[in-house]
């Protein structure tokens, strides 16, 4: 949904090209060049997608892409989710690589049994003889008044359900590495992607949408944790915006004295319970926080992990952050309220050390 | 057109009109706070913004066939629909602007109209509302009303599979259900002919042994005559229909689309066809109306839809706790 | 899916009809009555579903209803689903009160925009202007070799996501009382009823799945738990079937001099926190119990609120039993290794007690 | 019906009749330890049971058309199409009863069969394999092939959405795809009455502008001449088509049903006219076979699905921790 370039200025975080090896680039040039150097590589890879073609995406995710490898690559659709969910999964049997973009994880109600009956579980029903090299792709995450249908996470409603490893990374660096790894993986990998971490000239500005990305291909593994920050008295883990806001709320707590360690989740399912319990062992003090719904969500599966496993190491509850189970609602004001922020990181540690 | 349809095109051009100012002031109700630099959760109305112009026909002629009492289902896209169908328009603006007096007390938005009061209701999942036309239609006939559904999709809802099945269960138990599928060509950027594997969708009533109307080029005059055949079939227990309207999408797909996939000219071409703008040749030609009488209604109309953003700017936003509110009744 | 009954002796559970008020159900009479009193009471509900006319629902919920109401009020529906739940949820809106069925839970994924983005948002992204209610009921579990597409429980799936109130009762008396509660609320509610305890003929036999239940009309409240064992050594939480097996479980553990206490949470969302601090309180320990998933299953939510709220109480980690993140596979052999049952219980409760 | 086609209609007859045989097997495996008292849980063979006698015709005389290297998707009742597509019988029969040395290790199940190399599989949930046919029909438009994809579902899979949106995509995308309707007058007890607001669903074809065709009670040798003629379109980029043939169902939906829906006498009805018995006849009044070539055959059948029940029985069960394997490669 790039802004109509004619009618008014566009703030371009984007960087032009230079010869470096390594430059900045936003999360979906990030993606638009893992996608682009892959396809390169195995001509078995073709996308299909709602608005992927002359569009580039609604969220940029394929920008640039139809113009390289056309339309036989680079395949609109009809609103036919299941249809074309469905037939990734055919095409994938066969022995192609499809990569499918699901508009956003909102819409995943309509196609939910072939993600999760079919593509999450015909290799284990069929004792391994058929393979599904898909990757589903989809925007996550609200913070900018787009309301029940159009703003939500779902990390949990994937991560639930066997069959599928899920990844949902933060910075642009990762965002190349992890899609790499996800075209490459061997089972179906949804790969989702933060709206407002694509680095869109037409939604808020953040730094965090815009780091350096090397140029040449590599991988980044899908079941691995990143700490990225280290601190020795609280944990505080994110996923996505909710990373930003934990670096965010880190930096202020230095001011009060607090030297918190922030871990940076990345890999929904499977959860990497070794860099939680390091993390744990040391700092004694978890706060978990996430965009999606409360209960059954991410606050709940790393509590009890960290609970369980490092339950010796904690010095105090583990606080859980996350949306109170409520719709997203519409209105500024509301939206704010139920997404956790920096303040209520802060304001969670500050309860926490006092335990 | 027969005589005493005066009253029908006169309603038909108010709606159609209202709906035009109304989206006319949202684009630039929108556009605050995201100039010079765009941002699409800056300023008071933020969020996705789809609007209706040149879609008018559609809906007014349509809706002109019904009551208060029959139930309409609209899309992602639904303010003609929406003041056709007679929601409240000043607890419609609050709602889109955000505030506590809308219809949802804010929590909705723009795709998320609800007016039980006129049986309104909008969404923004694709062909999801059709559905729920066949469940106000399954109402309607198990009450022993003679009251109607229609549901309003657009022609890319039409390749969903909620389409396809509600089309079998209404006609199946023979419900009183108009699909009005709203053909601007688009559905975002991808064109019918790269989503739909029929030029027009009015066939796709065979499927289904029921009747299928289209409507060529955007004419009010043909859909109202169209849709009032539809409408009474229904009312009468003649089962359900499809009735494709060709018609323009003026805009991008939301406000900020770049509509960087269709031909430059494609909307000034629509644009000299505006269909208020041959309504009202109409109108004159047939002296049933004169200049003068829509130049009064026009400032009626105005009048109707400022006092609607008044109230809407200068009502409160909810209390941030509010949010938690309303989950359950 | 009673069996031909001219071919084959069946085991007949269902007692014969007493003049006495209290009377001994099945689990799947149970629901019938309930039905028909609540159709009796209110002409505005009817029933919609796949095979609920003549054959009275796959699994008898509906018994008897068609015969009694006819078909204009038990509606047999074509594959639809995202079609007649959909047609529910504008039914409701219009003042009728659908009770519709899923006739496997498994199959949520054609459905599941229907269910929750709409059924269980409207209420609220209308500021509560339109009530929806609806009961959506569902068949959930395996044991029986149905295979991963047929015998899943995906509690947490809906128990994840806002505007729905889910509920899974174990015994019949709370299956009856629990469902009038759901068709008298003014809201979506998920009934989902668990096909062993049914006490259907052509099924396993279980004790559980017949139990007294009075004539007369009576609610049971849709939030809570139930102790239904009472202990002080250790608490085991269960749902349906694995409230079952832990109370086998408590059974045997007398014979090792481990009194336990075990809930029944009939609720799985809101989970009633109330009951199980209560009780952890008191035990200090606590064995979670799951026939879903085990990643942002029912363990991990009960784990997080109890080691969060219960923090001081507790003299071990909680454990965790769950299906173990597969597929449930189709061989009894396998199937018997990934659903957890009695002896797995008594492990857990014997590693912790020497924790 | 030419004279080049004996080899086929014997094969037809062939794979027809070793279904057939097979499923008679099935049918007392499936009781074994579910006497005196069933339990759909107890006994060698547990689970759902979905059988398809009756229905071979659907199969066999479409599959003939099809190579190894052409794909097929099923159903819930997936034995007649898997055993004409040349799925190895003894690793299905294994599969079926849980064992290790099952096509899917004894994961998958009756309802959960894969072989992919004969590309054939199938699944438990209504309507869901249609788009995998789509899919594969689109790989072999990729490729560069002249392959075909064929979709087999029972007419209460119409209504459902996947098919709608893949039929559209087939015929958009102008795929080699078949998709093979068979009514067989039930959805579990849902008759096709009750079910469909067609009286056909090869009509259905109109929705998508492509080629429909009607199979009158289940007949083997026109259901040849359609198939035959749906593939080699295919074949040639002539895009998809719908194929609905009328058959029976012999038994009840899934063993243990207890049928109450249907009339005493239905079955008696179409048993009388069984089109295994009818391609006999035809084959011996044509001579294209005489009863001694047929008792031999038979006699071969009857060995190699022996043979298969044998392998499945003796073969071992998974080890428990198995379970754990295979969810992701
Ligand atoms: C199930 C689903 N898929 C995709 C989308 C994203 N989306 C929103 S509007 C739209 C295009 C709709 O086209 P059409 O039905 O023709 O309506 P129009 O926008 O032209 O009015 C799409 C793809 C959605 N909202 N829901
Ligand atoms: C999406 C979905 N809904 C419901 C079911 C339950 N179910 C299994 S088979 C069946 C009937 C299918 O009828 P039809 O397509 O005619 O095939 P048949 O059984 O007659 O071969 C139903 C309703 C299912 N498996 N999947
Ligand atoms: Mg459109
Ligand atoms: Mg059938």
């Amino acid at each position: 949904m790039p802004f109509d370039r004619t009618r008014m200025t566009i703030n371009y975080l984007t960087m032009e090209a230079t010869k470096q090896i390594t430059r900045k680039l936003t999360g979906s040039k990030a993606m638009a060049q893992a996608l682009e150097q892959e396809m390169n590589r195995d001509k078995n890879i073709f996308i299909m997608g709602e608005d992927v073609g002359k569009y580039g995406g609604i969220f940029g995710s394929t920008t640039g892409l139809y113009e390289k490898f056309g339309q036989e690559r680079i395949m609109d659709t009809p609103i036919s989710e299941t249809g074309f969910i469905g037939a990734a999964i055919g095409a994938a049997a066969e022995g192609l690589r499809p990569i499918v973009e699901l508009m956003f994880v909102d819409f995943h109600g309509v196609v939910m049994d072939q993600i999760y009956n079919h593509m999450a579980k015909i290799p284990y029903m069929s004792g391994g003889s058929v393979k599904l090299p898909i990757v589903l792709l989809t925007a996550v995450g609200g913070g900018y008044s787009d309301a029940a249908q159009h703003s939500q996470t779902l990390y949990a409603s994937f991560g639930h359900l066997p069959g599928m490893k899920v990844v949902a990374p933060t910075f642009p660096n990762d965002i190349k590495g992890m899609l790499i790894s996800a075209i490459r993986d061997d089972n179906p990998v949804v790969f989702m992607f933060h709206k407002t971490l694509q680095g869109l000239g037409w939604m808020d500005q953040l730094d965090a949408s815009l780091g350096p990305v090397p140029e040449e291909v590599y991988t980044t593994p899908l079941d691995k944790a990143k700490v990225v920050r280290e601190g020795k008295d609280v944990t505080i883990v994110g996923v996505q915006m909710m990373t930003v806001e934990a670096l965010k709320a880190a930096d202020k707590l230095v001011e009060r004295g607090i030297d918190a360690e922030v871990i940076d989740l990345r890999s929904i399912k499977p959860i990497d319970k070794e860099t939680l319990l390091k993390s744990v062992a040391k700092t004694g003090r978890m706060v978990v926080v996430d965009e999606d719904y409360y209960s059954y969500g991410i606050t709940a599966e790393v509590s009890a992990i960290v609970a369980s496993e490092g339950f010796k190491h904690l010095k105090a509850p583990i606080a859980r952050l996350a949306i109170p189970d409520v719709p997203i609602p519409y209105s500024r004001v509301l939206e704010k309220y139920v997404i956790p922020d920096a303040n209520d990181i802060i304001n969670a540690v500050e309860n926490m050390v006092t335990y | 057109m027969k005589k005493n349809s005066k009253q029908d095109l006169l309603w038909i051009y108010r709606k159609m009109k209202t709906s035009r100012y109304f989206e006319e002031r949202m684009e630039k109700a929108y556009l605050e706070g995201k100039q010079p630099v765009f941002n699409i959760g800056a300023g008071p109305v933020p969020g996705e913004m789809h609007l209706s112009n040149g879609q008018e026909p559609a809906a007014a002629s349509m809706i002109v066939n019904l009551t208060k009492d029959d139930t309409v289902t609209a899309t992602h896209r639904p303010h003609h629909q929406a003041i056709a169908k007679g929601v409240d328009l000043k607890k419609m603006t609050a709602e889109i602007f955000g505030k506590k007096t809308g219809l949802g007390k804010g929590k909705g938005g723009h795709m998320h109209l609800f007016d039980p009061i006129v049986k309104f209701s909008c969404g923004g999942i694709v062909g999801a509302g059709i559905p729920h036309a066949v469940g106000a239609a399954l109402a309607n006939k198990k009450k022993g009303t003679d009251r109607v559904a229609v549901a309003f999709i657009g022609e890319g809802a039409v390749n969903s599979g909620a389409f396809h099945e509600s089309m079998n269960l209404a006609a199946l138990w023979n419900l009183p259900l108009v699909v009005v599928v709203e053909d601007n060509s688009w559905g975002i950027s991808v064109s019918k002919k790269n989503s739909t594997c029929v030029p027009t969708n009015d066939v796709r009533a065979a499927a289904y042994g029921i009747k299928g109307y289209g409507v060529r080029d955007n004419d009010p005059l043909k859909m109202y005559e169209v849709s009032k055949e539809a409408v009474e079939r229904a009312r009468k227990g003649e089962g359900p229909s499809i009735i494709e309207i060709e018609t323009y999408r003026y805009l991008g797909h939301f406000q900020g689309d770049p509509e960087l996939y269709r031909p430059k000219d494609e909307v000034s071409k629509l644009r000299a066809k505006d269909p208020i703008e041959r309504l009202k040749k109409y109108l004159l030609e047939e002296t049933l109306a004169s200049e003068e009488d829509l130049r009064v209604l026009d400032q009626e109309i105005m009048k109707e839809v400022d006092n609607a953003y008044e109230f809407a700017i200068n009502s409160a936003y909810p209390e941030p706790e509010e949010a938690l509110e309303d989950v359950f009744v």
